[in-house]
């Protein structure tokens, strides 16, 4: 690289984004500032599937990563990992959630739900994932933990949806496969199932 | 040379300020360095992209007193950082402007609704595709449109009040507020000021690097909606290539108060046509008096348009905004 | 601050050239303002010497035609809007420049057209001449100028330079925008346009700090005459006398 | 026939790990001292690497190293279009130039931020026409095409030709390929009604949910790769070879596959998985390359955007008596496919036109990657002819179903420009079948009905694609357990075909489904070699395999029940799970104990002599590793005769809304023609998934990119616009003829394509019906389009330009 480049200030900014994780430390010890308060601490306590976990988590870091690289709940999956497609959905405090797309300080203190969470204790697949099963409903299945997690939310809140209500609560949440007609026709045995 | 395709967010600082106070200030002292957060569905890509690089997150969905939707003695106030879902739903919000419940309902898809907050929907940056892609256009602070040439892809940019940059406001939820009147309440550590809706959004002939008239430092923290048009007829209208995790091509918010059939006064706002929502005053006089009729309706189409400049393909957009405010007026 | 060009990415993400840094700016306006309080405070110590001043009273001569007075006052107005309408939106002002800007930038541009196709065929031409020999002027008392002293044409070739410098990458950027008159390309390519954009930018400066010192010296007691003449076109004989060689210049007589 | 397998409903292994979250894709796994992977990818459409200074990337903390092109091909890179693993030579925008590899992703892409490349900047190109011009840019580095055996080539033609054929004209220039069968003109002459126009299919991008990640690690001289692929063996088999690993050296592991609909089935699409294992091997660490959604855009595949002009004639009778089709392929910037041969092979076959005529060149461009993906061609051309068929009925006083009747290829009928007999078609059938289950008589009185702005459109088409192969092995084992073990090599992508051409093994042995285990998801598992699984072919193909290794085994049985047991083979038979005399059925053996006795006997019981010959060497080295473990039933396929053809028919009923262009389909039918049906659930998904993939060709997908600057603008599902929940109908019906093929030992041949064909055939003639018949000779058919005709407005800056707005 050009060495005048560190020197030259682009317009953006270059980013030296090792660096950047003490921009703003940097930035209060130098000028003699005291840190404003409202920082967030690396470990936190996150409930994750009923289950209270320590991590250290970095400040940027969003749900997603948290729970697959350092949780290794890898049912959560990237499909985009911008927000666009919903194979990340999880529920926090039972509200479908992209968690690719909130950071996991966010939800310190609230209720958060992967599709490994959904069996009861004795290993019987939740009535949502019984239903897709018996529907076939996943195709390749990469979006399927999305999917299920999204109609999880939707029978929670609405355990006798119409289809085109679930229609609508599952919209966030792709399938490249086009299985969505098999989808719906699993939630609606789950409504069943449950009903 | 930036030449991968991110994915992952950069190291940044996270402040997460339970009061007031604490954000205004940090907002004060971070400057430009602080980005605000919402609920950050116009964040992460920027970051991850690294096309926006501020130094810290100020996240405001912790503090309370900006969350939630309370009546006031002339209407009601709706906290900035309301999720659009808690707005869709709302009794109040339903019963007496169900034209921002619609606009609120139908923003991206359910998920982003349910984190995605009414300050975030209001202040999220245009879509224009060479600017999301990390471009240095003129938007950027470079000094350059990709989009406004002969060749440009700019189907979904501007038809009005382009200047230089022709991207368009991308927000459902900003041409609802200006037809209802609504004022945005701005804090600093400073103090409070009200801006009018309409005000509050700016096009790039006054400001080519901002969407919004926020200062440094300033917090967008609640909207408020008089009850000037509390219980009018609405009509609310977008129009997507998709129908979830789309943004309008064009969308229509419009309110009507009429007597005995006749518009007696009316608030047509378009956007995703200009850069900020747009207003359209010269339809709202010529209907005044008139039946809220089909008629009415194409009488006003292209005056709905006049002054229209189209790109290169976006030619369709003049129809179909005349389209939405014939559907609007006929109701 | 320290750098004089920015930088940026062109769509391809190599560097190129975005423009000046406007962090000049405040340096020019620093300077400029620094060396004209000095100035002022030089002036101000040797006052005494400067107490006789030439008279205003008495017979008059001709110094600018109404129609040259008209082509300095529009000149200045939009070099003024200009300047002002570029600077405000780096300031942070939100106003709606843009149009404002090329309209005066044109107005600029037809009159320094005007100006110069005038000055060349109608007016007396040589008199605006910088000839070397004029560089002794400012250290020899005894010389005594003709129409314009020293400063006055170096003043002027300053400015026209700029001028014209401003000018041309003017009218190569209001290409690149959307008029009335034609849809914008994107012709130029990235790197030309940023030396464009540097080089409007650079003589943006420079006219920033001629326009100051200009006026500056336009306001100077001793030399607020010439702003008078350029106002009512007229000098007195006496300030004739005081300040020009009439051998070199000669002017008739006002009406 | 009663089968007790086939045409049964069942839960495919893999299913519960799939809503459970537990079934490991690429991305999903871990090892030991793992690092991660990070891609530098072209910025520039079209460029030479002149010098790569990573320095300061190496230098810091975290780095572990860097691979480029020089080190993957040290003797050069192939001088051939398709993509490399790492190139210096990009011909688009996103090629992988370098990986670096670093503790963390984040450490990767800051470092990588720190690598500068110096690039020579080539003229680039992003529609074929303009490429086509004289003094157009060739898309690759020697040319604007690729000959096979040739190598890279220029194809020029001058620009009153390039001007001619963008204004709607017939191209005069000499094709690159010519195919022709029957006498056009004559058939021309004969003709009533003609319809003559050019037309533009955009290319649709692959956008598979799941990126092409991938882990590598080498260990004892073997190395591990985890991807996602559709075809298990196929795919490791050519993986090896890009990759340059001997075979039995390789362990690909691929227990299921994030989407597959043709970019992941052959290793040539996706050699970026080089990427981690070369870099593994460089640094001696597991690597980790997740790959992001831009990169899957641009590398991961799209269509093939097609740049036409077609005549088709009319006999008075309705009969198509000729189709000419000339058609310009956008082969993007990393060679593309036969998309456009295979478009004239589908209205040969589907409409069987008497006389036929296909010409084409395919020209590159620096877009994205071109392959293989649902339909190649045959989808393509579905919307462009079905609203031809549509307005030469209403022209010819026909109604719109008996004009596909008269044409239907049926039973005897032969196809395609080489005029190949089908081994069965029962398209007439499904033409029925649909038109009775949808009420499409009914709903006749429904046409362009006029409700304020809103119009209904009534549209019916028909989807083909050749849906079988064969010559593929086949292996089952059985153990003391009596359990089958179904070695499958097949690959899951989520059709569940491996599943359902297994029971064809459960099927000959009688067997019930809890007593089979599919073994697959990894190749250390020993699998027997496949076709790609693409092109709808795997249901034929791999039931004949897997029949014929269990009729092996079957025969194996009975031989060995004769040798203890006495009498003939042929005295024997099979049920419950024993082999037993048929005269006496108490005399007999179960299988755990034949399969038992064949490992005593070992020789060809046990698969360590008498193997079929003509197995691949991938089965060879599967057969040589279970050799001696267990009873063996092993076959290898000989090839089949004909063309096994997958079908299906469309109608669909939709509300089009005039004043903004946006329509609601209220009714779809899918109804399939694909054989014996092996699994209506699965077959269900096909239809269904095929439609969503239908709506998103005729109506929503876009490809697109900056034509001044060649870079992507499509490259995330918001701006390619991938269908929604919402963008489908609330419900699509399906059914099935369910009639078997004769070239099949179960009757089933396959069906993924043909579902995205017809619905895109069926939506594209229900917009035309809407919109009183004007044939926008497109796909996409987007809201702005709609609008741009209604208002009358012009529509686009440059005619039948690829890559953009419009194709």
């Amino acid at each position: 690289m050009n060495p005048k480049l560190t020197r030259r200030r682009f317009i953006k900014g270059v980013i030296a984004s090792g660096a950047a994780a003490t921009t703003t430390a940097a930035w209060y010890s130098a000028t003699g500032q005291e840190r404003p308060s409202g920082f967030v601490e690396r470990l936190v306590r996150i409930n994750v599937n009923g289950q209270v976990r320590n991590v250290d988590v970095e400040p940027q870091e969003t749900l997603a990563s948290t729970l697959r690289y350092k949780l290794g709940l890898t049912g959560t999956k990237l499909g985009c990992n911008r927000g666009e497609c919903g194979a990340c959905t999880v529920l926090v405090n039972d509200v479908p959630t992209y968690a690719c797309s909130v950071l996991t300080h966010s939800f310190k203190n609230d209720r958060i739900e992967t599709v490994e969470g959904l069996e009861s204790a004795n290993g019987d697949l939740h009535p949502v994932q019984q239903a897709f099963v018996e529907e076939l409903a996943p195709q390749c299945g990469y979006c399927t933990p999305g999917q299920v997690m999204a109609a999880v939310g939707l029978l929670r809140e609405n355990p006798a949806p119409t289809r085109d209500e679930a229609r609508h609560a599952l919209s966030g949440n792709i399938c490249r496969c086009g299985s969505y007609d098999s989808y719906l026709d699993g939630v609606m045995r789950a409504a069943e199932l449950i009903g | 040379m930036v030449a991968t395709s991110h994915d992952v967010m950069p190291d940044i600082e996270l402040y997460q300020p339970a009061d007031e106070a604490t954000a205004l200030d940090l907002a004060a002292r971070l400057g430009n360095e602080g980005w605000l957060l919402g609920g950050g569905q116009d964040t992460y890509g920027w970051l991850k992209d690294r096309n926006k690089t501020p130094s810290a997150m100020i996240e405001l969905t912790q503090i309370d007193a900006w969350k939630g939707i309370t009546e006031t003695a002339d209407g009601i106030e709706i906290g900035a950082v309301t999720t659009l879902t808690e707005i869709a739903r709302n009794p109040l919000v339903q019963s007496r402007y169900g034209l921002l419940a619609k606009a609120a309902s139908i923003v991206a898809s359910p998920q982003i609704r349910n984190v995605g907050t009414l300050g975030g929907n209001l202040i999220q940056d245009t879509r224009c595709w060479y600017y999301r892609r990390g471009l240095d256009c003129y938007r950027a602070g470079g000094n350059i449109c990709y989009a406004d040439s002969p060749e440009g892809l700019n189907r979904e940019h501007a038809l009005f009040g382009a200047s230089r940059c022709v991207a368009v406001s991308p927000s459902d939820t900003a041409p609802t507020l200006v037809a209802l009147d609504a004022t945005m309440v701005v804090a600093s550590a400073g103090g409070q000021r009200e801006i009018p809706a309409q005000d509050f959004f700016v096009g790039p002939d006054r400001d080519i690097l901002n969407m919004t008239v926020l200062n440094e430092g300033e917090i967008l923290t609640a909207v408020r909606i008089p009850n000037t048009w509390a219980n009018a007829e609405f009509y609310f209208e977008k129009v997507a290539d998709r129908n979830v995790w789309d943004f309008a091509l064009v969308n229509i918010a419009a309110a009507f108060k009429t007597s005995g059939g006749n518009i007696e006064d009316a608030r047509i706002v378009c956007g995703a046509v200009e850069c900020v929502p747009r207003r359209l005053e010269d339809v709202e006089s010529a209907i005044r008096g008139q039946a809220r009729s089909e008629a009415t309706g194409n009488s006003v189409a292209e005056m709905a348009t006049a002054g229209a400049r189209p790109l290169n393909y976006n030619n369709f957009k003049v129809p179909l905004m005349q389209n939405l405010v014939k559907r609007a007026i006929r109701g | 601050m320290g750098e004089i060009v920015r930088y940026k990415r062109d769509v391809w993400g190599e560097e190129v050239i975005l423009g000046v840094s406007w962090d000049l700016l405040y340096v020019v306006f620093m300077a400029i303002v620094i060396l004209l309080i000095a100035h002022a405070i030089v002036m101000a110590a040797l006052a005494k010497k400067n107490l006789d001043r030439p008279t205003g009273d008495g017979r008059r001569v001709v110094r600018h035609e109404s129609i040259d007075r008209w082509f300095h006052w529009l000149m200045a107005a939009s070099i003024l809007v200009l300047i002002f309408t570029g600077i405000a939106p780096i300031l942070g002002l939100r106003i709606a420049w843009l149009d404002i800007h090329w309209i005066s930038g044109l107005i600029l541009t037809f009159l320094v057209i005007a100006h110069i196709i005038r000055a060349s065929f109608w007016q007396d031409f040589k008199s605006m001449l910088l000839l070397p020999k004029d560089f002794a002027e400012p250290f020899d008392s005894a010389r005594k100028p003709g129409k314009y002293y020293f400063e006055q044409k170096g003043m002027h070739w300053a400015v026209t330079v700029v001028v014209l410098a401003v000018i041309v990458t003017g009218v190569l950027m209001f290409m690149q925008i959307d008029t009335p008159f034609w849809d914008r390309t994107n012709s130029m390519p990235e790197d030309q346009l940023g030396l464009v954009f540097l080089l409007h930018g650079l003589s943006t400066l420079a006219l920033v700090a001629l326009a100051a010192t200009h006026i500056y010296f336009a306001l100077r007691p001793e030399k607020i005459f010439y702003t008078r003449s350029m106002i009512s076109g007229w000098m007195s004989e006496d300030e004739l006398a005081a300040n020009h060689d009439p051998a070199k210049w000669s002017p008739k007589e006002a009406d | 026939m009663a089968y007790m397998h086939i045409g049964k409903d069942f839960t495919p292994p893999d299913v519960p790990g799939k809503v459970t979250g537990r079934i490991k894709y690429a991305e999903d796994y871990t090892r030991e001292g793992m690092v991660y992977a990070r891609l530098l990818t072209s910025p520039i459409p079209h460029a030479r690497v002149l010098d790569i200074d990573a320095s300061a990337a190496l230098a810091m903390e975290g780095v572990h190293g860097i691979l480029t092109a020089d080190d993957v091909y040290p003797d050069g890179e192939p001088q051939s279009t398709g993509l490399k693993i790492l190139t210096n030579e990009p011909t688009l925008v996103g090629e992988p130039i370098l990986a670096l590899a670093a503790d963390s992703e984040k450490i990767a892409e800051t470092a990588i931020a720190a690598i500068s490349v110096t690039f020579e900047r080539l003229p680039f190109v992003t529609d074929p026409l303009d490429s086509l011009l004289p003094d157009g840019a060739d898309a690759y580095n020697g040319g604007n095409t690729f000959v096979f055996r040739q190598g890279f080539a220029q194809e020029k033609w001058t620009a009153d030709q390039v001007a001619s054929m963008r204004a709607g004209n017939e191209p005069t220039a000499e094709p690159q390929q010519t195919v022709e069968y029957g006498d056009l003109e004559a058939s021309f002459a004969a003709s009533s009604y003609v319809y003559e126009g050019t037309f533009t299919n955009a290319g649709y991008p692959h956008m598979s949910m799941e990126p092409r990640s991938a882990l590598a690690y080498w260990e004892d001289g073997k190395l591990y790769l985890y991807g996602g692929s559709q075809s298990l063996t196929a795919f490791a088999d050519g993986i090896a070879g890009i990759i340059g690993v001997p075979k039995a050296d390789l362990v690909f592991i691929n227990e299921a596959t994030g989407g597959g609909f043709g970019q992941r089935a052959r290793a040539g699409s996706v050699p970026v998985y080089g990427v981690p294992a070369k870099l593994s091997q460089k640094i001696n660490r597991p690597v980790m390359m997740r790959v992001t959604r831009e990169e899957e855009f641009t590398i991961g595949g799209a269509r093939q955007g097609l740049t036409g002009w077609i005549k088709v004639g009319f006999k008075p009778d309705g009969v198509m008596a000729a189709c000419d089709l000339w058609i310009v392929s956008d082969n993007g910037g990393k060679g593309g496919g036969a998309d456009a041969y295979s478009a004239a092979d589908c209205i040969s076959v589907l409409y069987q036109a008497d006389a036929v005529r296909f010409r084409g060149t395919a020209i590159g461009t620096n877009t994205a990657h071109r392959g293989a993906q649902r339909g190649p061609g045959q989808n393509q051309i579905a919307p462009i002819i079905s609203p031809i068929l549509d307005v030469a009925a209403d022209e010819l006083g026909i109604s719109r179903f008996d004009i596909r009747k008269i044409n239907t290829p049926m039973n005897g009928d032969v196809g395609g420009p080489q005029r190949t007999p089908f081994t069965s078609a029962y398209m007439p059938e499904a033409l029925e079948m649909a038109r009775e289950q949808f009420g499409w008589d009914e709903r006749q009185s429904r046409r362009r009905q006029q409700n304020g702005s809103k119009v209904i459109g009534l549209g019916i088409g028909q989807g083909y694609h050749n849906a079988g192969r064969s010559g593929m092995d086949g292996i089952v084992m059985m153990g003391a357990d009596g359990r089958l073990k179904v070695h499958n090599g097949v690959g899951n992508l989520g059709t569940y075909s491996y599943a359902a051409v297994s029971r064809a093994a459960a099927e000959v042995l009688k067997m019930p489904w809890d007593r089979v285990d599919i073994v697959t998801g990894r190749t250390d598992l020993h699998l027997p070699i496949t076709s790609p699984q693409d092109g709808s072919n795997s249901i034929f193909t791999n039931t004949r395999t897997f029949y014929g290794a269990a009729q092996d085994m079957l025969a194996k049985m009975k031989e060995i029940a004769a040798n203890d047991l006495g009498g003939a083979p042929e005295d024997y038979d099979i049920s419950n799970e024993r082999v037993h005399q048929i005269a006496d059925d108490s005399v007999g053996m179960s299988f755990g104990e034949v399969a038992a006795r064949g490992m005593e006997l070992g020789g060809k019981y046990t698969g360590e002599a008498e193997l079929p010959e003509e197995l691949a060497e991938w089965t060879q080295i599967a057969a040589d590793r279970l050799a001696g473990t267990g009873f063996m039933g092993i076959f290898h396929d000989p090839r089949h005769e004909g063309n096994p053809p997958g079908f299906t028919v469309t109608c669909c009923e939709i509300e089009l809304d005039k004043e903004t262009g946006k329509f609601e389909i209220l009714d779809m039918i899918q109804i399939a023609e694909a054989g014996t049906i092996m699994h209506p659930k699965g077959m269900d998904n096909q239809l269904v998934g095929g439609a969503v993939w239908g709506i998103g060709l005729s109506a929503l997908e876009q490809h697109l990119y900056d034509p001044q600057n060649g870079i992507p603008a499509s490259t995330g599902y918001w701006q390619s616009k991938v269908p929604t929940y919402l963008d489908c109908p609330l419900k699509i019906d399906t059914g099935w003829v369910d009639l078997p093929d004769p070239e099949n030992p179960v009757g089933a041949r396959g069906v993924g394509e043909p579902a995205q064909g017809s619905v895109s055939a069926a939506l594209t003639a229900a917009i035309t019906d809407a919109l009183d018949g004007h044939i926008f000779g497109a796909s996409p058919i987007t809201t702005s389009m709609i609008l741009n005709h209604i208002a009358g407005t012009a529509e686009e800056a440059v005619e039948l330009a690829q890559n953009n707005y419009r194709g």
